[in-house]
């Protein structure tokens, strides 16, 4: 009994949120902060490695980065809406709904051509996003400070809970994102990344498949993009910016779609060291990351999720 | 298995990078005075601003520590505390810089962060440092909205905003006798741009009422490639073109430019035209209105402290300084004054940021452009005597800037309480030029 | 439409690929509990004709009705819900996946699947599952990872999964093809075995005459896209031009 | 009135010619390797810094001013010859038969290495070689002044075009890259060294990258981060013509360069936005680019 217990991912996301919850509080505020950014990055991660695991790997998550950061932000500003734990699930049900609305437009579309088509979209937001004076234009705009259950809480412990409410929500996200791959779309959406057709001759639809995927993929980024202007108090267009699409699929594919925590380490790794090579290296920092990008995809080219699979089985072995 | 596979994996790399980096933590033993300095060290920015100006502060920097700058700066470092700065890049967007100013405050604890040329940053960062209640020294950046639209408590910005360029640029073209009967513009499609233009257009409609608007071209910034909006002012045959264009986009739009015979044809007025002068060199062209954002470089007033600077700035680089060193030696002249000022009151220890805080508030200092008032924003916010001259060639066939008119600070600044672009729409009430 | 006896009917179909013809005016008929195999050299046109029935290629021209219904204009999801399955001549199945996982993908939105957006290994499921299993022999395979499977029961894992959602009419493709001689017979017999726990119409395309003569009732003959011969086993396989164009000069024995 | 159209058509015909020869080396190698090549923009800057470099030496040694042409060539030449074997070689050989995004994150990487060696051997200030922009003097037109090194730029634009137009359909070599195009496992069967077909398609596509930020270079002041706004407007013109098509760049590139220019001169509010204007309205349309033929689904 205790065994299956550790086996049900309901309570292993419960201990490995706890054990976050934790940790938080004996570590910096800077690294509060910097696992918080992690795990804004690392939902849109989970987004991509959900279309992933369909065979697509989008390359404009910034689209659906960018109008979650930009719906969280509207409505704190505009509608004075500032509880950061409704502004996630809003940004996720928004941002989803308008990830259902493009999917159609997108899923007939495989590979590079998904790729580009996406990073188009997003391209597009952002030729809109820097045009429109009203919210900022090119220099985006400061979010107000977030509450929490209508209380606002101190300076010194802001960091913290947004941490802590972070944490619980991807948990909740995590958990249930597990329910969904092992759920029968969960299962085709492996197969069309295999063989497509086959799919189709067994009465299945890869395209509602897709669209579905795509939709999830852009409820977790639009919650991704809330988080990360919540936490940063500013946004601005360059969340839909390509350069900032391709970090994502870097975390994605760092990652390997094989595991979900792995995704949140990926991220975790990537803020890492481009915010230490930024620190110590501030004239050649791109090109520190450009090698570890290109090392991490020559030597761990399935992602750290399969990584460590190998290094726990070979421990095992012996 | 597997759950405990990932709990150890990702405790094991908190722990990792937790104690790995306690060292910089640690490592603080707040002695000297450690400040975190943002500028652009990558992007198109980099060169005619972020880099330059970095020069210029290292240098100050380097000459403050050994104690060998004129007085009132002679005392070493700032108030006999040694200076060590962190430089930081500024590219990437507001976003990143918020994030990488928090690790400035947060993780290398700096006592003060100085910094930002895009105004972008300027209108993202005080929030934030008002949140972690750090002192934050602003150095560039033209939009004049941060301490219009708001108010911070730890907060300032050392040099002018940008209204002041464009309303001198207005006035000296009248007081010049230059025809503006139409205007037009080509102005970077961003805050910068746009408030240059407006301020620039708004001025010389309350001056000359009858001059009439033709093109606003808006390209996006960094384009580099100008022959269509070229094409289009020459078309418009206005009598004055208005640029706040900086940096690469300015050097390729004179290089496009001046071939087809585009600063013969048209009076061009450039705000923030001479940064690139150390760059072009003699390819800058002749007849050119410009301004550098306060008395700097080739404007910059015949004092000690600027004959001083100009030379050692000279000496060390094989350039001239254009605006962005003075900028930055301004903010660090700025910053030493509220300690310095600071440490008198409190006994000569080292002040808290509260201390350094009501100091700076409308302190009064004395910078190489000329005296710097914290006048605006309730003293949050300088303003400064500018300088409009033009270009031209002298005996040796070097571009030179002559016919220099000079601006009182209250002259061209809005009294305090006042926005800039109500300033200039109410007509200039209450200049004391 | 019409006439319901007539599961499966096509009617005046033509198909060509630029100068080759694949379909010339075929006509066919194919009543509830059939067993036919189509027979004819490579390019005769048995596969393009499987392609059309299951909406993978469209006629030029005529159409096919599947109980009465045109589904001529639908594509392979849509028929394959409406109750017509096939399998291939190089098993399509997922090769990262179980066995086990295999047919429960191939379970997908049928009326069999008991827990669509619970988690698929419910119970209902997973019985269901080990029931196919069983029935192909396979369970001793059931939780193999499929790409290291001998290529025989990837064969049966191919047809199972076509089984899964029960359809009226099963279209196999070279079911023995790149099989070894030694192992044709064991398998068709627990292909056929599986099958007949059905009552399946089952449409199978077969070069071995004697697994053709073994194993179906009825025999349909292509050649260059036209059909030369269509009727019962013996009759086929003694029709002299079947013997000219399909199966070689040997006289086939009667059964 | 005619002015105008004409002025419009001019400097619309002379952006179209900088945008095309950009993207039709990207949409080359993408026809040939299936890489769409973040890093395009990089090479473009190397061959900008490479002219800024090698035409100042080439005229202090005193050599005939019409011969400066050559000089820029040489040095496209040069980047091209330094950057393939070190890229294509060294790096993304690795990583052919993989995932198609995969690769593009490489050339995403290479693309950051490449911004910061620009740096580490250039240095921060910038470059100006102005002086090959005066060789072909000025043109009156009207009003209007153009610069006849402007107006060449759409010679040699028209000239890449049809000259790699007509050695991939009307040379033996050619015919063998429109083969590996089509299908690379069959022409690898029937003897050709695909490697060298790669190589070789990687070369030319880094070469017209190199050339087009080389006649570019005097036009601008050469400095760190030029390319990042090349690699977004060439893209959108791939996007618009079809991955792939050379006729589709030719296509993408006319209807952005004339869409700003017509903007600027008209409509000067909606000039930022027109490129992705263009973009989105394509993709609604047609979202596989106006060249692009269905994708045969895989069996």
């Amino acid at each position: 009994m205790p065994l299956k217990l550790l086996n049900n991912v309901f309570f292993q996301s419960i201990f490995l949120m706890s054990l976050l919850v934790v940790v938080g509080i004996f570590i910096p505020n800077w690294l509060v902060f910097v696992i918080t950014k992690a795990i804004a990055y690392g939902l849109v991660g989970l987004g991509i490695i959900t279309l992933m695991r369909g065979g697509l790997v989008s390359f404009g998550q910034g689209f659906v980065f960018g109008i979650g950061g930009y719906t969280a932000g509207l409505l704190g500003t505009q509608a004075g809406l500032t509880d950061a734990v409704l502004l996630l699930f809003i940004s996720f049900i928004f941002t989803g709904f308008v990830g259902l609305i493009i999917a159609p437009l997108l899923a007939r579309y495989r590979d590079i051509f998904f790729a580009m088509l996406s990073l188009a979209f997003s391209m597009v937001l952002y030729g809109i996003l820097i045009k429109i004076d009203a919210i900022g234009g090119s220099d985006g705009f400061v979010l107000p400070e977030s509450t929490y259950f209508g209380i606002k809480p101190s300076k010194e412990y802001a960091d913290y809970i947004l941490y802590v409410v972070s944490v619980i929500m991807t948990g909740i996200v995590s958990i249930l994102l597990r329910y969904y791959y092992d759920s029968t779309p969960g299962l085709i959406a492996l197969a069309v990344r295999e063989n497509e057709l086959r799919v189709e001759y067994l009465g299945s639809s890869a395209f509602n498949v897709t669209v579905l995927n795509f939709t999830i993929a852009a409820g977790l980024g639009g919650m991704g993009g809330a988080l990360n202007g919540i936490a940063l108090g500013h946004i601005d267009p360059e969340f839909t910016y390509w350069t900032t699409s391709g970090e994502f699929v870097f975390i994605s594919i760092l990652a390997g779609y094989l595991s979900v925590p792995a995704v949140f380490l990926a991220a975790l790794l990537l803020e890492l060291v481009r915010s230490f090579s930024g620190r110590y290296f501030p004239d050649t920092w791109q090109l520190i990351l450009g090698v570890f990008l290109i090392l991490s995809i020559i030597f761990i080219p399935s992602g750290i999720g399969s990584f460590f699979k190998q290094l726990f089985d070979k421990l095992k072995n012996k | 298995m597997k759950f405990f596979r990932h709990c150890l994996i990702l405790a094991s790399s908190i722990l990792v990078s937790t104690m790995s980096f306690v060292g910089v933590t640690n490592a603080d033993d707040h002695k000297g005075f450690k400040i975190g300095v943002v500028t652009f060290l990558s992007g198109p920015a980099a060169e005619p601003f972020g880099v330059p100006a970095w020069n210029g502060g290292k240098l100050l920097i380097k000459l403050l520590n050994e104690g060998k700058v004129p007085a009132p700066y002679n005392k070493k470092g700032f108030g006999g505390m040694e200076i060590t700065a962190i430089p930081i890049d500024e590219s990437g967007g507001a976003t990143k810089q918020v994030q990488e100013f928090r690790n400035l405050v947060q993780r290398d604890k700096v006592d003060a962060v100085l910094g930002y040329v895009s105004s972008g940053d300027c209108m993202a960062i005080p929030a934030v440092a008002d949140e972690l209640q750090a002192l934050t020294v602003l150095y560039d950046c033209g939009t004049p909205r941060v301490f219009e639209d708001a108010s911070y408590k730890y907060v300032f910005r050392t040099a002018a905003h940008a209204a002041m360029d464009n309303i001198a640029i207005a006035k000296y073209l009248i007081e010049k006798g230059h025809d503006i009967s139409s205007i037009a513009g080509i102005n970077q499609n961003y805050a910068w741009g746009k408030d240059s233009w407006k301020d620039f257009s708004v001025s010389i409609k309350k001056l000359s009422p009858n001059s009439e608007i033709k093109n606003e071209l808006f390209p996006k910034i960094f384009s580099g490639q100008y022959g269509t909006e070229i094409s289009a002012l020459l078309n418009s045959k206005a009598k004055v073109v208005h640029s706040s264009l900086w940096g690469g986009d300015l050097q390729s739009f004179i290089l496009q430019a001046k071939p087809r015979g585009f600063f013969k044809r048209t009076q061009v007025v450039f705000s923030a035209g001479d940064q690139v002068m150390p760059g072009l060199g003699n390819k800058y062209p002749e007849g050119v209105i410009l301004g550098a954002r306060g008395q700097y470089g080739m404007m910059a007033p015949d004092t000690p402290l600027n004959n001083w600077f100009y030379k050692a700035y000279m000496d060390e680089y094989g350039v001239f300084p254009a605006q962005p060193p003075y900028r930055m030696v301004q903010g660090l002249m700025g910053l030493k004054m509220a300690i310095e000022k600071a440490m008198d009151k409190n006994g000569g220890k080292k002040p808290n940021k509260d201390e350094i805080a009501e100091a700076f508030t409308g302190l009064e200092f004395e910078a190489p452009g000329g005296l710097v008032q914290m006048k605006l924003g309730n003293g949050h916010q300088a303003i400064q005597p500018h300088a409009i001259g033009k270009t031209a060639k002298d005996k040796d066939g070097n571009i030179i800037v002559t016919d220099i008119v000079r601006y009182k600070a209250s002259c061209v600044n809005p009294p305090n309480g006042i926005k800039a672009v109500d300033w200039i729409n109410a007509g200039f009430p209450g200049a004391d030029c | 439409m019409s006439d319901k006896s007539n599961l499966l009917r096509a009617e005046g179909i033509n198909k060509s690929f630029g100068a080759v013809i694949a379909a010339k005016d075929i006509n066919i008929n194919i009543q509830k509990g059939e067993r036919v195999s189509l027979i004819g050299s490579n390019g005769a046109g048995k596969t393009t004709f499987m392609n059309m029935v299951t909406g993978y290629l469209k006629p030029d021209t005529g159409n096919i009705f599947f109980k009465g219904e045109n589904i001529t204009p639908l594509n392979p999801r849509i028929i394959t819900q409406k109750g017509i399955s096939r399998s291939f001549q190089i098993p399509q199945i997922f090769e990262p996946m179980s066995a086990w996982e295999n047919l429960l993908v191939a379970l997908g939105t049928s009326k069999k699947n008991h827990s669509y957006f619970r988690n698929a290994r419910s119970k209902e499921n997973s019985d269901y599952i080990d029931e196919i299993l069983s029935r192909f022999s396979l369970n001793e395979f059931a939780h193999r990872q499929v790409s290291e499977l001998p290529g025989g029961v990837r064969k049966l894992l191919d047809i199972a999964m076509a089984l899964v959602r029960k359809p009226d009419i099963l279209l196999l493709d070279e079911p023995t093809s790149g099989v070894g001689a030694e192992e044709k017979y064991p398998l068709m017999d627990t292909i056929a075995k599986a099958l007949s726990v059905e009552n399946l119409t089952v449409i199978f395309v077969e070069h071995d005459m004697d697994i053709v003569q073994n194993y179906s009732e009825r025999v349909i003959a292509f050649y260059q896209g036209e059909i030369i011969a269509d009727g019962n086993c013996d009759n086929v396989l003694n029709d002299k031009n079947v013997q000219e164009f399909v199966t070689g000069k040997t006289q086939v024995k009667a059964k | 009135m005619i002015d105008e159209f004409l002025t419009i058509f001019l400097d619309g015909a002379i952006y179209a010619s900088w945008l095309f020869i950009v993207a039709l080396g990207l949409t080359f190698v993408f026809g040939v390797l299936k890489i769409l090549n973040i890093a395009h923009g990089g090479i473009y800057a190397l061959g900008a810094y490479s002219t800024a470099t090698l035409v100042p030496i080439f005229y202090s040694l005193g050599m005939p001013d019409q011969l400066v042409i050559v000089t820029m060539l040489i040095s496209a030449l040069a980047v091209a010859i330094v950057i393939t074997p070190i890229m294509e070689r060294g790096i993304l050989r690795r990583f052919y038969g993989q995932d198609e995004v995969l690769i593009v994150l490489v050339t995403y990487a290479i693309y950051l290495v490449l911004e910061d060696v620009q740096k580490i051997i250039w240095g921060m200030n910038s470059l100006y070689v102005s002086e090959p922009r005066e060789l072909l003097g000025a043109l009156e037109f009207g009003s209007l002044y153009y610069v006849g090194y402007d107006l060449a730029l759409i010679g040699l634009a028209i000239f890449c075009g049809l000259f790699l137009w007509l050695v991939l359909n009307k040379t033996k070599s050619g015919k063998i890259v429109l083969a590996v195009i089509h299908n690379p496992e069959i022409s690898g069967c029937m003897g050709v060294n695909i490697n060298k077909v790669y190589l070789a398609a990687f070369f030319v596509g880094a070469f017209l990258a190199a050339l087009a930020g080389s006649f570019t270079a005097p036009l601008i002041s050469v400095q760190v981060g030029i390319s990042v706004a090349v690699v977004i407007e060439s893209f959108a013109v791939v996007i618009i013509g079809g991955l792939g098509s050379i006729p589709g760049a030719v296509i993408g590139a006319l209807i952005i360069g004339m869409a700003r220019a017509a903007c600027v001169h008209k409509l000067p509010e909606a000039e930022i936005f027109i490129m992705y204007f263009c973009m989105a309205g394509m993709l609604i349309f047609r979202p596989k680019g106006l060249f692009q033929g269905a994708q045969a689904r895989k069996i």
